[in-house]
């Protein structure tokens, strides 16, 4: 049965990927991406990867798509018949990847146990994470503990990106507050869904905490609950209007929290590192070694939850705030 | 005597929702404008709930009850919000209902 | 049962993925993505079941979540322009 | 050799390359970012369907269950998607910008628009 479904959501996959090709309205292009990364992340489901089914859920299927249309509004909406041939581009894609499948016919069978992907350190996390860490959940603990330093990585890289489209697109504060009034489109006339919302936002948050302390029994964790906090706070912004979004989050806060969030996760690395351990090594946090690593995670995920919560509000917010601006001297 | 009557009632609620949601999406693919597609989605929502309390019976922990009983409480707000939502905006973009007036038939 | 339900909402998916290729207008394939979300959710809740370890339907309320958040968004930054000749030609939906 | 046991591998070349030819064969910037997005995806389907075993169980520990998936390459790809997102946004900003410079996110305008300077 689980290899039916999978050859079912796999063929669904290339069909939406052949669609996106063909179709030249970006908008119709961004929704069937949105479908494209709904069915990977039920494709994640079915092989077992629920994290990162929690994961590509949350951001794939919504901050993507989100983004992605309010880009295209700020860049048009029809993409213009490309005046190339395709055929080579069809030639060198062809070639590749008749290479690519040459390659394939040595890799080890779809779920073989004894293929050398599950030799080395897999069989380790696996047996002794419960020993060594005392969490449930095997991701977690690999993702915040055995591999903490390059998790503070791809924090920074997150925090980067977020001041990189604050560079880019970032606009005067003043200007932006003046056309406050006339800021609320096309939502205004929407009542029920706006009572609705906002009957939903608080436990939306709510579910955002739960996801964020709950991570270390199921799936979930910081990067998982940031997005869907993040997600609440979009979402009243986009029915109630940016600017009231501002008053209710500060903005200026905002971006010094993305900033506070990896400074919390390099802290803990240093504090271990000064308790006489190695760099994020959290068993120096308590006395008993297990406790130590549950604080450590605990604090470490409260980070990173802060840092990627904060960096996508600045750029959903960064991306309007231009939005706003290019309607006042165009119109 | 329980077990029977637990996954007699599951299987019967599974099969109507599966029922209404096939039925649904061939409205969806099959009526000729928005507004009848929009109609036919709707019969989703009912679907969904049947499926989701179906599963109920197929639950042994409160837990998992529990969620679903969440789950379904979220669909059976959301989805006609948003249905309505979606009907709101494209009549007010302009979006003509297609009206079989005698010019259509004789088509 | 499990199975045959799951069986059932591939085939809600395949035609739902259908009507989305198919549009005509943009408002279809809103639709077509919203109901494609609700089945995903329904899919998550039966493979759990028919997995054995139904713990995991955080997943399903995610789901259902951006589902709703991802609508509203299309809705709200998607404009409708009037000027565009290719918009007229859709507003005119045509039966299948 | 099992040809059914590639199946998957040889979707995600599929995708792959319908990725890779987005991104060669359009000239539309935001295309080229939705191509550019497919092509990751693949690549996470890659991973985490080298990581699953047959028969195993999510690697949430549970007592009954001794049959776990790979946890490595979930963790990797957990990480990659939240960058990835990351990444794209600064795509978009780039996106945005060009178009305020150059009125276009097609390629041939921009090229045409830089020859004529």
């Amino acid at each position: 049965m689980e290899a039916f479904i999978l050859l079912a959501l796999l063929s669904f996959l290339v069909l939406t990927a052949i669609a996106i090709t063909r179709l030249t309205d970006l908008f119709a292009v961004v929704m069937l991406s949105g479908i494209y990364s709904l069915i990977s992340a039920l494709l994640f489901v079915v092989m077992d990867a629920v994290d990162v089914a929690f994961t590509e859920a949350s951001v794939g299927a919504g901050i993507s798509t989100l983004l992605m249309v309010s880009s295209l509004r700020l860049a048009g909406r029809y993409e213009r018949p490309s005046r190339h041939n395709p055929i080579l581009g069809f030639f060198v894609v062809l070639v590749a990847g008749s290479l690519l499948i040459y390659a394939t016919l040595d890799m080890p069978s779809f779920g073989s146990i004894n293929a050398p992907i599950h030799q080395y350190v897999a069989p380790h996390y696996i047996d002794d994470s419960m020993k060594e860490i005392g969490l449930p959940n095997i991701v977690t603990s690999v993702l915040a503990s055995y591999r903490g330093y390059d998790t503070m990585g791809e924090v920074a890289v997150i925090f980067t990106a977020g001041i990189g489209v604050l560079a880019l697109l970032s606009i005067s504060r003043r200007r932006s507050v003046e056309r406050e009034k006339t800021e609320h489109g096309r939502m205004h006339e929407q009542m029920i869904l706006r009572i609705v919302s906002k009957a939903l936002i608080p436990f939306i948050l709510l579910f955002a905490l739960y996801v964020q302390f709950h991570g270390d029994y199921g799936p979930g964790g910081g990067f998982q609950a940031g997005v869907i906090f993040a997600a609440a706070i979009i979402l009243y912004a986009m029915l109630f209007g940016f600017p009231a979004a501002e008053r209710v989050v500060n903005f200026s806060l905002v971006r010094l929290l993305s900033a506070i969030g990896v400074l919390i996760y390099g802290s803990v690395g240093v504090v271990s590192l000064i308790s006489g351990e190695n760099f994020l090594d959290y068993t120096a946090l308590a006395a008993d070694p297990v406790s130590g690593q549950h604080l450590g995670i605990m604090l470490i995920e409260l980070g990173v939850g802060i840092t990627v919560a904060s960096v996508m509000m600045i750029v959903f917010f960064t991306f309007n705030a231009r939005a706003l601006q290019r309607k006042e001297k165009y119109l | 005597m329980m077990d029977l009557f637990s996954s007699l009632a599951g299987g019967s609620l599974l099969f109507a929702g599966s029922f209404l949601c096939l039925s649904s999406a061939v409205g969806t693919l099959r009526f000729p404008d928005f507004y009848t597609r929009i109609h036919a989605a709707s019969v989703t929502d009912l679907g969904a709930t049947l499926i989701l309390v179906g599963l109920i019976f197929y639950s042994n922990e409160g837990i998992v009850t529990a969620k679903l009983i969440m789950i379904m409480l979220f669909i059976l707000i959301t989805s006609p919000v948003a249905s309505h939502a979606l009907a709101k905006s494209a009549r007010h973009s302009g979006l003509k209902p297609l009206i079989y007036d005698k010019k259509f038939k004789n088509r | 049962m499990l199975t045959a339900a799951t069986v059932a909402i591939l085939v809600v998916m395949l035609l739902t993925l259908v009507r989305a290729f198919m549009g005509p207008t943009l408002y279809d394939r809103i639709l077509a993505v919203n109901l494609f979300g609700t089945k995903t959710v329904l899919h998550i809740a039966i493979l759990g079941f028919l997995m054995g370890r139904p713990d995991f339907l955080d997943i399903a309320m995610v789901y259902a979540l951006i589902n709703f958040i991802s609508v509203i968004g299309i809705l709200r930054f998607f404009e409708y322009s009037k000027r565009d000749k290719r918009d007229k030609r859709e507003r005119a939906s045509k039966p299948l | 050799m099992n040809v059914l046991g590639l199946y998957n591998y040889w979707v995600v070349i599929a995708l792959m390359m319908t990725g890779f030819y987005i991104v060669i064969a359009h000239g539309n910037l935001i295309k080229k970012l939705v191509g550019l997005t497919i092509f990751q995806t693949s690549v996470f389907i890659l991973y985490i369907s080298m990581s699953t075993v047959t028969g195993g169980s999510a690697p949430i520990l549970k007592e009954g269950i001794t049959l776990y998936s790979n946890p490595l390459p979930h963790v990797l790809i957990l990480t990659a998607i939240v960058v990835g997102i990351a990444t794209t946004a600064l795509g978009l900003a780039l996106v945005v910008r060009i178009n305020e410079a150059y009125g276009s996110i097609e390629e041939d305008v921009i090229q045409q628009k830089d020859d004529e300077v």
